[in-house]
C-alpha cells in the first residue's frame, strides 16, 4: 500500500503496467524529461528510455493517429492529450478510425489504446482548459470512457483500459488530481470497465455522477442529510461507456427520484443520455421530475467558473426541490 | 529548379536506361503483369455489375496499375496501408481473387461483413491495411506502425498509399513530420494522379511537386514516372533498403493519371478535358510492361490475350458464384463494436432481432 | 414560384443570396466547375466566378478555418463539408474556433458563417458517407443548427443561416434531396431559427423529429391513424439550437405522451437531449415513458441500414406501446 | 544546403551591413524602443503579479520583443494574428496600457471580461486578432482574413505569429497550402523560439529549418535573426511588398530564443541547461536595438533608463489601479454566446441569477 494522490497512483499504474508488458508505450507532448505538464508521467523517461516515452511533435491527431498504427502492429499504446480542449484535432483519428476499425475490418484490425488526459473546470483554466467533452465520445459506438474519482480508482480503471482490447478515453480530473490521497495497492488489481460503484446507500433520492462532479455530489449528499434529513443515494458511474444502467436502475426504482450531475454544457450533455434512460424504463416509479445539475450553455468561463460549475449547494437546492415535489 | 523524374521504360516499354533495369526473376515479373490484368480486368466487371445495379458501387484503378511492383520491392511481411486504388498489391500477395469479389457483393462471404463500400477491404494476413474512406488518415496511421516495427526490432517496413487530394490532408502533414523525427521506416508513396475527383493538381497546391515536401520534414524524396512498372519498382526497393539501413522514411511522388472518373458517382465531362485523357492513356503502365516483357521474350503477345482471357472466364466464374450468396444477417448488426458485446448493445440487438422477428 | 427539390431549392437560396450581398462567398471541395458532388451548387462558378465559388484543397480544417478568418474580415462565407462524416478533421476550427471566437472576445470578432453539409443515411453510403452527428454540435455552445426537411424550408432557413451573425451548421438530409419536389417562392423570405412546426395536429402522442426522419415519422402517424386510431401530433424541429421547447411544451402537456425520432446512435444523441428536456419540465403530465426511436449504437452499416435506421414501422411500434401503456 | 540568415545587427547592436540598413524616422525608431521596453516590464510586473497571487497565470515574451519591428514594418490597416508573446504590436499600435492591464487582471475593465488567461487579448480596432489558447489555429484563419481582403480589394495583408511548435500543428500545414494556392496576402512569422515547452526544436521536426517548408507549398520563404530589429523589419517589409504586388504569401523564420520558463507554470530546470540560455540573453534583442540606437546617437543610455523608469512607474500606477476593480458580473457569464440570447439561454440565465440572489 502507498498513500498517494491521483497523479501519484496514474503515474503508478503506469510504471507497473510497463513493467509487465513491453508491448505498453507512453507518448504525447511533454511527457519526456518534462514528465507532463501535471507530472503524471514525471520520472518514467529514466526508466524505459525516450523511445517508450516518446516526446511528439505539437500535433494531436499526430499523437493518436501514430497511436493508432502502433496499436494495429501489436503496440499498447498510451497517448496522453495535455488537455482535453485540445483533442478536436484528433476527433478524426478518433471518431473515424480507432472507434471504427474493429468494425469496419470485420473484427481483423483492432486498436487496444488508451488516451489518457485531463479534463474538467476548477483550476481557472478558462475556455481551453477545463472542458467536460465525454458526451461527445459517448455518441462516437466503439470507444470506452472511464473516470476516475479517486486514485484507487484511477489506477484500477487505468490498468483495465490498457488492457481492454478496444480503445479506451481516460478522463482524468484534474481539478482533484492533487486534491486528497489516499491507499493505494502496489502491484496488480483492475476495476472493470461498465461497473458502477454505490458510495453512498440511501432511500429518498438517487445521485449519479462520476469524476470530479462526485465528490460535489456527495458534499449535496451530505448536507441533504444534515440539514434536511433527506437520505441520497450516491452512484459513481466510473465508466460511461459501457455504462451501468442495472446499477442506476436499481436505485431509481427504490427511490423513485433521480438528479444527474455533471460539469459539461447542459444541451446534449451526458446527463441528457442519464435522464432518457430513466425516463425510457422507469418513469412509473418516479415521484419527481427527473433533473440534471450541470454546467451552463456557455463558453467555459474564468472569473465566473465557480458560479458556471455545479455547486454542492447547487445540488442540494435540486435535491429539495425533487424531494418535496 | 526542376525535379529530376525516374523513369526507366520510355512510352512504348523500351528500356530507356538499360543500366537501371531491376533484376527481377522472371516468373515474378509475369505474375506482376497478371496481376495487373486482373486489377484491370475487376475495373472492367466491377463498374459493368455497378452499371447493372449489382454491386452499390465502384472505384477505378485503371492506368494505376503499375502499383503493383510495390509488391515486388517489399517483403510480404511489411505492412502496407493503401488509398483505394491498390488492391493489387493484395492479389499479388496472395488475397485471393474470389474473396474481392465476395467483397464486391457484399455477401455472407465478404470479410468486411458487408459493412464498406465495395473495394475499402484489408486482410491481416496479407498485412494489407483495411482501408478508410476519410481521405489520408493511413498516412500517419503507416508512420506509427513503422514505428511499433522498430520497437519490436522487426526488419520491416511500412509503406502507405495516397493520392494528391491526400497531401492536402492534415495526416499527411503529422505523417511525414512524425516519421521524420522518429527516423522510422515507412514509405510515403503519393500517387499524384493529377486530379482530386474535379479539383486539378495545380489547385490543390501551388507546390510545382508534392516531393518539394520531403525537405521540410527532413527526409528522402524522390519523384518517379508513376506508370514505369521498373521506375515504381526501383523506387520503392531503395526507399525499403534505406528504411531498413535505419535512415528514415522516403518521399515517392509518382506522377500518373487518372484516366476513369473518380467513382462510378462521378462524370468528369463537367470539369475536364478529354484530350488530357487520351494524351495519358498512351503511357498506359500495362502497355509499357507488356511490351517490355515481350521485348526481353519472356511472353509473347499471344500469351497476353491468353492471360487476359482465362482471367476474364475465371472472373465471371466467380462473380456468378458471388452474386447467389445471401446478405449477412441482421446479427452481425452488433458484432466487432467491441470485442465482447457489452449489456447495453446486447440489448440493442435484442430489441432489433425481436422486432423483425415480428415483423 | 418554381416547382423544386431541396438540391434546387439550396441553390437557388445561394444564387440569391450572392446575388443580393457581395460579401457571401463560397467555398469546399468540388463546389466549382462539378457543382459539387450533389450538384448543390451546380452553375454558381459560370455566374459568380473561381473566386468566390472557391474550389478548396482537399482539408477540412483548411475549408472552415479559412471561412473563420474570411468571416473575422467581414465576408460571409458559406463553407460546404462534402459529407458531414468528413468534418471531424474541422472539429477544431468549428469547436475552439468559430464556435468561441464572439465569447472569447468579449463580443468583438464575429464569425457569421454556414457550414453546409449533407447528412444522413439511406443511400447505401456506409460508415463515412451516412453520418447525423447533430447531438456533437448541439453540445457546443455558441454554434447554431439547422435541419431542413423540404425544399421550402432548406430555402428560407438556408436564407437565416446565411444572415445570422454567429456560426450556423446547416444539415442537409441527402436522402431526400431529390425525393420530391415542393413549390419554392423566388427571391426572399426566411424562417427563423428556433421556430419548430407542427406538422399535423393530434391528441394523443407527441412525436418529434426533423431533417429526413420527419417523413419516416409523418408516415408512423398515419399508419397509427389508420391502422390503430391513434392521433399524433407531429413536430418538425427546423433548427436544433436554439430549440424551440415551447412548442414542444405546449404539445406534450396536452398528448402526455412523447417519442423523439432521429437516425443517429442511441447513446447522448439528440433525442435524449429531447426526452431529458419533457422529463425535467413536464413529467406530471405524462401517462407512459419517454420514448426515443433511433439509430443503434453502432458504426453506420451499408447492407443493413435499412435495419438500422428508424422505419415507419419501428415508430408505429412505438406509438402503440406508449399509447397502450 | 545551408540556408541563408539575414542579419543586419551584430550581438552587440553594430551593424554588419550598411547596405541593408532600412530608413525609419528616428522617432518611430525611439517609439519601438519604448514598446520593446514596456512589454518586458509587463514581463517582469506580470510575472510578479502571478507569483502574488494577484493574477491566475503569466505567459513571458522576455527575449522576443522585436517583434514589434513588425508593427512597424506593417500598415495598422493591416491585420495582425499573433500567437500569445506578440503584445508588443498592439502596444505599437496604440492598444492603451491601462487596458492591458485591466485585461491582466481580469477586472470589471477587461475588454475580455474576465474570461480569458491574462494574456489573450486582442482589440478589434486596433487589427490585432484575439488569440486563442489551441495552437496553430490562427494559421489558416489568417490565410482566410488575407483572402478576404483580396476579395474586398483592399491594400492591406495579414501577418501571423506562431511558434516552431505550431509549425506542427495541422493549420500551419493547411494555412501554408491555402494562402500559397489562393496567392492570398499572408505573411506566415514563425517564432521559432528552439522550444514548445520542454519539447526542443530537433524533436520537433527532423527539418533543418522551418523556412524549408515555403517551397513545398510553392510560396517564398526567408529565415531571419529573430532577436535584430532590423532584420525583423526588413522581412516583414519584403514580404508586405511581395504580398500587395499580389506574388503571395511568405514564411519567414525567425530565429530567436525563449529565455524564460514557458509560461508560469512551468519550470524548465526539468529539461534543459542553464547554459544554453545564458548564451541567447547575449543576443538580447533591446540590447542590440538600443545600442543600435545609441550608437546613431538617437538616444543615450540615460534616455534609456529614463525611459525604463517612466514606463515602469506608470504600469504600477495602472496595476495598482486595476486591482481595485471588481470583477465582471454574474449576468456576463451569458453575454456574447450569441449576437442575441435565445431564449434557453435567458432560462439558464434566470435560473442561475435567481440560484445566486437566494444564496
Ligand atoms: C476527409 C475527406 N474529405 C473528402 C472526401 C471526399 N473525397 C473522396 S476521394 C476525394 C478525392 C481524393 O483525391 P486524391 O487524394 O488525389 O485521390 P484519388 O482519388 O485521385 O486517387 C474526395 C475529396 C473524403 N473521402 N475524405
Ligand atoms: C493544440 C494544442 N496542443 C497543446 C497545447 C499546450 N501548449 C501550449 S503552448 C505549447 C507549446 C507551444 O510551442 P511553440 O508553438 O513553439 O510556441 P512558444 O510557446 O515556444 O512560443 C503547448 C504544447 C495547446 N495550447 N494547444
Ligand atoms: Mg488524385
Ligand atoms: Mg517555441
Amino acid at each position: 500500500m502507498v498513500e498517494t494522490n491521483m497523479v501519484g497512483a496514474i503515474n503508478m499504474a503506469l510504471r507497473e503496467e510497463m513493467e509487465r508488458d513491453e508491448s505498453v508505450v507512453v507518448l504525447g507532448e511533454d511527457v519526456g524529461k518534462d514528465g507532463g505538464v501535471f507530472k503524471v508521467t514525471a520520472g518514467l523517461i529514466d526508466k524505459f528510455g525516450p523511445e517508450r516515452i516518446l516526446d511528439t511533435p505539437l500535433n494531436e491527431s499526430g499523437i493518436i493517429g501514430f497511436a493508432v498504427g502502433m496499436a494495429l502492429k501489436g503496440m499498447r499504446p498510451v497517448a496522453e492529450i495535455q488537455f482535453i480542449d485540445f483533442i478536436w484535432p484528433a476527433a478524426d483519428q478518433i471518431i473515424s478510425e480507432a472507434a471504427k476499425f474493429r468494425y469496419r475490418s470485420g473484427g481483423e484490425f483492432t486498436v487496444p489504446m488508451v488516451i489518457r488526459s485531463p479534463y474538467g473546470g476548477g483550476v481557472k483554466g478558462a475556455h481551453y482548459h477545463s472542458q467536460s467533452p465525454e458526451s461527445i465520445f459517448a455518441h462516437t459506438a466503439g470507444i470506452k470512457i472511464a473516470v476516475p474519482s479517486n486514485p484507487y480508482e484511477a489506477k484500477g480503471l487505468l490498468l483495465s483500459a490498457i488492457r481492454d482490447p478496444d480503445p479506451v478515453l481516460f478522463m482524468e480530473p484534474k481539478r482533484i488530481y492533487r486534491a486528497f490521497t489516499q491507499e493505494v495497492p502496489e502491484g496488480e488489481y483492475t476495476i472493470p470497465l461498465g461497473e458502477a460503484d454505490v458510495v453512498r446507500e440511501g432511500s429518498d433520492v438517487t445521485l449519479v455522477s462520476y469524476g470530479s462532479m462526485l465528490h460535489v455530489t456527495l458534499d449535496a449528499a451530505l448536507m441533504a442529510e444534515e440539514q434536511h434529513g433527506i437520505s441520497c443515494e450516491v452512484i459513481n458511474l466510473r465508466s460511461i461507456v459501457p455504462l451501468d444502467i442495472e446499477t442506476i436502475g436499481r436505485s431509481v426504482t427504490k427511490t423513485g427520484r433521480f438528479i444527474s450531475v455533471s460539469e459539461a454544457p447542459r444541451t446534449a450533455g451526458f446527463s441528457a443520455e442519464l435522464s432518457a434512460l430513466v425516463a425510457e424504463r422507469w418513469i412509473e416509479y418516479m415521484e419527481s421530475p427527473i433533473f440534471r445539475v450541470t454546467g451552463y450553455d456557455t463558453p467555459f468561463p474564468m472569473i465566473l467558473e465557480s458560479q458556471y460549475l455545479p455547486t454542492p449547494e447547487r445540488v442540494l437546492a435540486k435535491i429539495v426541490e425533487s424531494y418535496n415535489y | 529548379m526542376k525535379v529530376q523524374r525516374l523513369q526507366i521504360l520510355d512510352d512504348d516499354g523500351k528500356l530507356l536506361n538499360p543500366d537501371l533495369e531491376p533484376n527481377i526473376p522472371k516468373e515474378t515479373l509475369i505474375r506482376a503483369l497478371e496481376t495487373m490484368v486482373q486489377v484491370r480486368l475487376l475495373d472492367e466487371k466491377g463498374i459493368r455489375l455497378q452499371r447493372q445495379g449489382k454491386v452499390t458501387f465502384h472505384i477505378f484503378t485503371k492506368g494505376q496499375e503499375a502499383h503493383v511492383a510495390a509488391a515486388l520491392a517489399l517483403s510480404d511481411d511489411d505492412w502496407v496501408y493503401p488509398a483505394y486504388r491498390e488492391h493489387g498489391i493484395a492479389l499479388f500477395r496472395g488475397f485471393s481473387l474470389e474473396d474481392l469479389v465476395n467483397h464486391l457483393f457484399a455477401n455472407i462471404k465478404d470479410k468486411e461483413k458487408g459493412r464498406r463500400l465495395p473495394g475499402l477491404f484489408g486482410s491481416l494476413k496479407h498485412n494489407f491495411v483495411n482501408p478508410s474512406a476519410p481521405i489520408g488518415t493511413q498516412i500517419i496511421q503507416a508512420a506509427g506502425t513503422a514505428y511499433a516495427m522498430k520497437m519490436q526490432k522487426e526488419e520491416k517496413v511500412t509503406a502507405v498509399f495516397f493520392g494528391d487530394g491526400a497531401s492536402s490532408s492534415n495526416d499527411f502533414h503529422s505523417g511525414l513530420n512524425f516519421g521524420g523525427v522518429t527516423k522510422s521506416p515507412v514509405i510515403f508513396i503519393c500517387q499524384n494522379n493529377q486530379w482530386a475527383i474535379s479539383v486539378p493538381f495545380r489547385r490543390q497546391t501551388a507546390a510545382e511537386n508534392i516531393v518539394d515536401r520531403a525537405k521540410g520534414y527532413g527526409i528522402e524524396g524522390i519523384q518517379i514516372d508513376g506508370n514505369d512498372f521498373l521506375a515504381f519498382y526501383t523506387a520503392v526497393k531503395q526507399a525499403r533498403e534505406r528504411a531498413l539501413r535505419g535512415e528514415g522514411p522516403t518521399l515517392i511522388e509518382s506522377i500518373t493519371y487518372r484516366v476513369t472518373p473518380h467513382t462510378s458517382s462521378d462524370d468528369p465531362k463537367a470539369y475536364r478535358s478529354e484530350e488530357e485523357v487520351k494524351k495519358w492513356e498512351q503511357k498506359d503502365p500495362i502497355k509499357r510492361f507488356k511490351n517490355y516483357l515481350i521485348g526481353k521474350k519472356y511472353i509473347s503477345e499471344k500469351d497476353y490475350e491468353k492471360m487476359v482471357e482465362r482471367n476474364s472466364e475465371l472472373l465471371d466464374e466467380l462473380i456468378d458464384k458471388a452474386e447467389t450468396l445471401p446478405k449477412p444477417g441482421l446479427s452481425t448488426l452488433f458484432d466487432d463494436v467491441f470485442e465482447t458485446i457489452p449489456p447495453y448493445l446486447l440489448e440493442e440487438k435484442e430489441e432489433l432481432l425481436e422486432f423483425y422477428k415480428e415483423a
